[in-house]
């Protein structure tokens, strides 16, 4: 009998390195603090030992050049990841990820590739503040071009980093701080591709669809329990790629429960859980039949005061009391 | 220029005490005095983040302080300074209150930033601080704007940016040296060069070690000091801050060189420190900015170890006081998170 | 018997820096092209001799400089207006509009006021091509502490810089260079108040609610005329301030049509159409009732050549054509 | 270093022929068919601006050919450059297609970016030019990822930058240069001195003329030149080029100082010119790289004169032939807006 070994989300993004680096000879990863033994995490822990520090290599306080640069770097034939760990810090660059990498393809006639992964890191609570805090996936996935990657679990955070390196355009992947101790059983490494990366039913439920991405997935799941315990059963959808969106699965939850709960990590207004209740809302079939509602961040920059932050950051109590109201209990 | 900070890098060089020169020595009691109330606040900040107590991300600047205090000595509330990350040290050398810095890192409503902003987001307008942040290199452009607000007003006010050797990297930075430089701002430009940006040494992030050098490209007056001496840092900046008060002056560019004794962030001092930190740090803590100034204090007579003993201990007092009074303080309603994102 | 007088979108702006600079002596300007003749349309015509090139202020090719240079203005008691020719230009700025400006209030207490305006200009069509097109008023609508304001007529060009410069929170105003030439009959410019600008209802109908700003409302506008002449009576809702949204309008107008056409020039995803809509089916009484629909640009990168330019852009004969299918005619 | 341009950026100097010095004159009897053909095809755009048969932005670069082709004389089609908005010479000095580019700039499926960049996005990898974007600075840093690349493919490869004066004020220069410098990167910097970023001279952008300034604070070799005397761009280059190939070179920065012709934008001489532009003008004409070329080559007797009108009647023919031929080429199916996003 052999134990089970379970690997944390933090490792298994340090397996998705170490698989790509081993096995794929154009891979290489640059950001900021990737030399440290702590700042970003276990996720990374001792690469530039393992695999020198030419491929692993740790850059001066300069998000535009060092972003600028994994683009020039996949124009050239690499598969680069840039990590920032923060996106908060990511957002310097917005220029080069934006206006540059998610429209080279487009720009010069669509034979020129930019395999290049951003990695942009959610690190926020902890008393961090405002200017610490931001995810934005909204913003990113608003960017044709642009894929858009949040995983949920550790075999996802691992794979989805596979996937992304292995594209053949810019993948934005951003994993959060707040998934790291997620503990799951996983099969090797393996090559993966983006194609293959769609929205999952992560739990089977009959009376309401909770949607969500990355943290708020984890967090539907344990809402979800809650709810089974009163009876109500919850079809727990994990959007895991934001953009291009895929929302058939979404669509086909929602008109099996009538009730559709979309739970999102960013602000309310322009964002991603407007995106998937529209999408809802304007299929004419859809909007007959399913009741919508959503769960964001108030409409504030984050505090840093505790009792502030837990109004800021909402739980599963907060996805059930409202799932509750969506059905009318 | 010398483009190699040669012995200001040199953490065996420089122990012995301040030289005055031609600086009169009062003045430097209250200075040290400010010092030693910035250490002793932050050691007690160190305390309480190791004990958890203080729960948001406290950068200290122990062993830095000769900086804030000498560049604050020429300051007054009307001029309009900026911080960054590691900013308790520029908010208490300008005057901002001790309880309100206190019950910030505690998230209490009575903060300076009432709760909403912790360590990294220091404010107190009324003598002259208008914020602290923590994204690098973020603030410099605007306390290039509130330069251009001085030059505008036509009284004699400064705009000044406080940030590390790190922040120079930052495209920010340069954009922000070019524009103060091409419109002949008010400005004060400090660059604290501890050498890290939190593990990484400077030799592993720029070519040279002399952040001024891009003063020189900048077209900008310049000056590199030992950070540790408060007497340097206070000299170079004499003749610009005529000149400002006059309504002539220009943008101009301090370099300090210093270390800091604890880690990037918290309070340890062997944590995250990165390439050739470790054996440095007891010999810098040789370089003490504080222990130098006390010293020379005594050499000339201007502060006795018997009144130095008295500084130390009511500032320990104080400190210990509006400790206990910021652990007394309410916390913001859940109410302010709504209420402040906008005006009234 | 006098002749009328009217003046255009480009001239009204003019018109309300003219105010501005006159009766308020805290306000100046900066931008990159400002002492040019031509850079920003007839927008800013010899402003600098009229009022100096100290408040008149051209600048380098900095965007992170500026804009940071007018928020440090801005807290010490200025009313900066910092121009970007271009939102692509002023995305280089990103961080001190979104994670400085935008948050200071708050981070600070309540008590800091950032009274700053960025003027951003919509200039695209013309061939320029992917990184002279974005508009991207979604993203500026997300963040909570930036005002977005995006006028649709020559008074509003106007009132709506006047308003945002009085405003004691950042402003974010974008204006469109397809408004141009738009003409309108004006009262004397006055001080306008941000807290009084809201939703307006620009022609009254009973068949369908179109909902756009800036351009899109024009082209709403231009489309009703068509749909009238085929027998649809079109309520065109303009939102003029699209952050905070204030939606009353739309939904009473909504439950009155029966059906909602939301134009919106700039991309599809987690866009400020999905916004509106979402606003609507997530509240049951307006859900049950009205059918919704939106038209953006297609997912891709504004392209160049003409007739790939053609297919980006919406016109009003597709607002026409979507909504007639949305009226089931 | 001298922190003026002095005589280089003086309208009424260097219009004296050319002088080989060491250098071989036969190489440059190509480089000036290289110049004469840009120039040529410019004068051809700009026709076609003007009456409105080309729709997009075109950013002309007459009167700076030398800085074009005396740079790609040191290049071969495993390095990778990237440019700006006014790219058109780089991109035919590189080897780009001549029908490409204008099938491009009128929007037809067989430009080099197949009609969807227009004149502001060249791009022809199989000659090594990767790419031209219209946003201020941004692909200097592309520039530096080409050269982090062939440092890894230690092939002895080069990524080039061509750019600005207006770009040196951006962050993204900076935050580049140093990261070059510090990982010693084979990328070679070329900035275009014409002394205005549109209609704003560059005495009002920054507060020296010499760009090359931040080469020094960027501890980076460098070299600033008269951008339009082919021979000083090409001799500065020399041993920066046999170091890349010799896989021990690192960065190096080129300034050609030089001049535009016309127009920020479009076709005109007499529109948005900005400060000093007017008077100008035709000084700098005298110091036309074209024709300073050709007379040296005369004079050396490299190229008689009645070679020359040969080489100018050949070059007008085949601009003539590739004009009318991208006339006639096919505009892209509307399906290409989508299905030119993503990979296949
Ligand atoms: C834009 C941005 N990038 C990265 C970080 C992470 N970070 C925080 S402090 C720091 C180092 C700054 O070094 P320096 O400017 O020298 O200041 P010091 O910490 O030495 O006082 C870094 C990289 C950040 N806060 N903001
Ligand atoms: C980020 C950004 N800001 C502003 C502009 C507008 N713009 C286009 S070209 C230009 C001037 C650039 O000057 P320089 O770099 O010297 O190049 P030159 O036009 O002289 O060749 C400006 C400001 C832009 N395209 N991108
Ligand atoms: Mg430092
Ligand atoms: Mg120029």
């Amino acid at each position: 009998m052999t134990a089970t070994v379970k690997t944390s989300y933090g490792v298994a993004i340090r397996d998705g390195f170490a698989h790509l680096l081993a096995k794929h000879p154009k891979a290489f990863v640059m950001g900021q603090g990737l030399w440290s033994p702590w700042y970003v995490g276990n996720s990374m822990t001792n690469l530039e030992i393992e695999f020198g520090k030419e491929r692993v290599i740790d850059v001066p306080v300069s998000e535009v050049a060092t972003t600028g640069a994994g683009i020039g770097a996949a124009l050239s034939g690499y598969r680069p990841i840039v990590v920032h760990p923060r996106v908060d810090f990511m957002m310097l660059a917005v220029d080069q990820i934006v206006t540059q990498a998610a429209k080279w393809r487009s720009m010069f006639g669509g034979d020129m590739s930019v395999p290049l992964v951003i990695r942009g890191i959610i690190n926020r609570g902890g008393e961090q503040g405002a200017q610490h805090s931001q995810s934005l996936q909204s913003w990113f996935a608003h960017i044709p071009g642009l894929h858009v990657l949040m995983p949920a679990t550790p075999r996802d955070a691992r794979d989805m980093l596979i996937a992304a390196t292995l594209c053949d355009d810019p993948v934005l992947y951003m994993d959060d701080r707040w998934c790291y101790e997620l503990e799951e059983e996983l099969p090797p490494a393996e090559d993966v591709s983006i194609n293959d990366i769609a929205p999952l039913r992560r739990r089977t439920g009959k009376d309401i669809t909770l949607v969500g991405c990355g943290y708020t997935t984890k967090l539907n799941l344990e809402a979800a329990e809650l709810l089974a315990a009163q009876g109500i059963e919850a079809d727990v959808i994990d959007l895991r790629l934001l953009n291009p969106l895929k929302p058939a699965l979404v669509h086909e939850s929602a008109a099996k429960t009538g009730r559709m709960l979309v739970v999102d990590g960013d602000w309310r207004s322009c964002g991603l859980a407007a995106e998937i209740i529209a999408g809802v809302a304007e299929r004419p079939e859809l909007r007959a039949v399913v009741h919508c509602a959503r769960i964001t961040h108030p409409d504030a920059p984050a505090p840093t005061s505790k009792p502030l932050e837990q109004a800021f950051y909402f739980t599963a109590a907060d996805i059930v009391r409202e799932a509750r109201t969506l059905c009318g209990r | 220029m010398n483009q190699s900070l040669t012995s200001l890098a040199d953490a065996k060089a420089h122990h012995e005490p301040i030289a005055f020169g031609h600086a009169d020595p009062v003045p430097f009691v209250q200075a040290l005095h400010s010092m030693v109330r910035i250490r002793r606040a932050e050691e007690c900040i160190a305390e309480n983040v190791a004990t958890g107590v203080i729960k948001c991300p406290c950068h200290l600047a122990i062993g830095q302080e000769a900086a804030a205090v000498g560049v604050a000595m020429h300051l007054r509330s009307t001029d309009r300074a900026f911080g960054a990350h590691r900013s308790h040290a520029h908010f208490l050398a300008m005057g901002g209150s001790l309880d309100g810095l206190f019950a910030e890192v505690l998230g209490r409503d009575t903060g300076v930033s009432r709760g909403m902003g912790g360590s990294m987001h220091l404010a107190a307008k009324e003598v002259g601080f208008y914020g602290s942040v923590p994204i690098v290199g973020a603030s410099i452009p605007i306390a290039v704007g509130a330069g251009l607000a001085a030059q505008m007003d036509k009284k004699g006010d400064v705009g000044v940016s406080f940030f590390g050797d790190g922040a120079a990297e930052e495209g920010s930075f340069h954009e922000s040296m070019n524009l103060a430089s091409v419109m002949n701002l008010p400005v004060l430009f400090v660059c604290e060069n501890n050498m890290f940006a939190s593990h990484l040494h400077i030799s592993l992030r720029q070519p040279k070690n002399v952040v001024a050098r891009y003063a020189v490209a900048h077209a900008m007056a310049h000056a590199t000091v030992d950070g540790n001496d408060i007497v340097a840092v206070w000299s170079a900046l004499k003749d610009a801050a005529a000149a400002w008060r006059a309504g002539t002056g220009g943008p101009f560019f301090l370099e300090a060189v210093t270390y800091r004794w604890l880690g990037h962030v918290g309070h340890r001092d062997d944590q995250d420190v990165g390439v050739a930190r470790k054996d440095d740090l007891s010999d810098w803590k040789g370089r003490d900015p504080v222990r130098r100034l006390a010293e020379s204090l005594a050499t000339v007579g201007a502060l006795s170890p018997k009144e130095l003993a008295a500084m130390e201990s009511a500032i320990s007092d104080e400190v210990a006081t509006a400790w206990a009074k910021a652990l007394t303080q309410p916390f913001p309603d859940p109410s302010a998170l709504l209420s402040r994102v906008w005006a009234k």
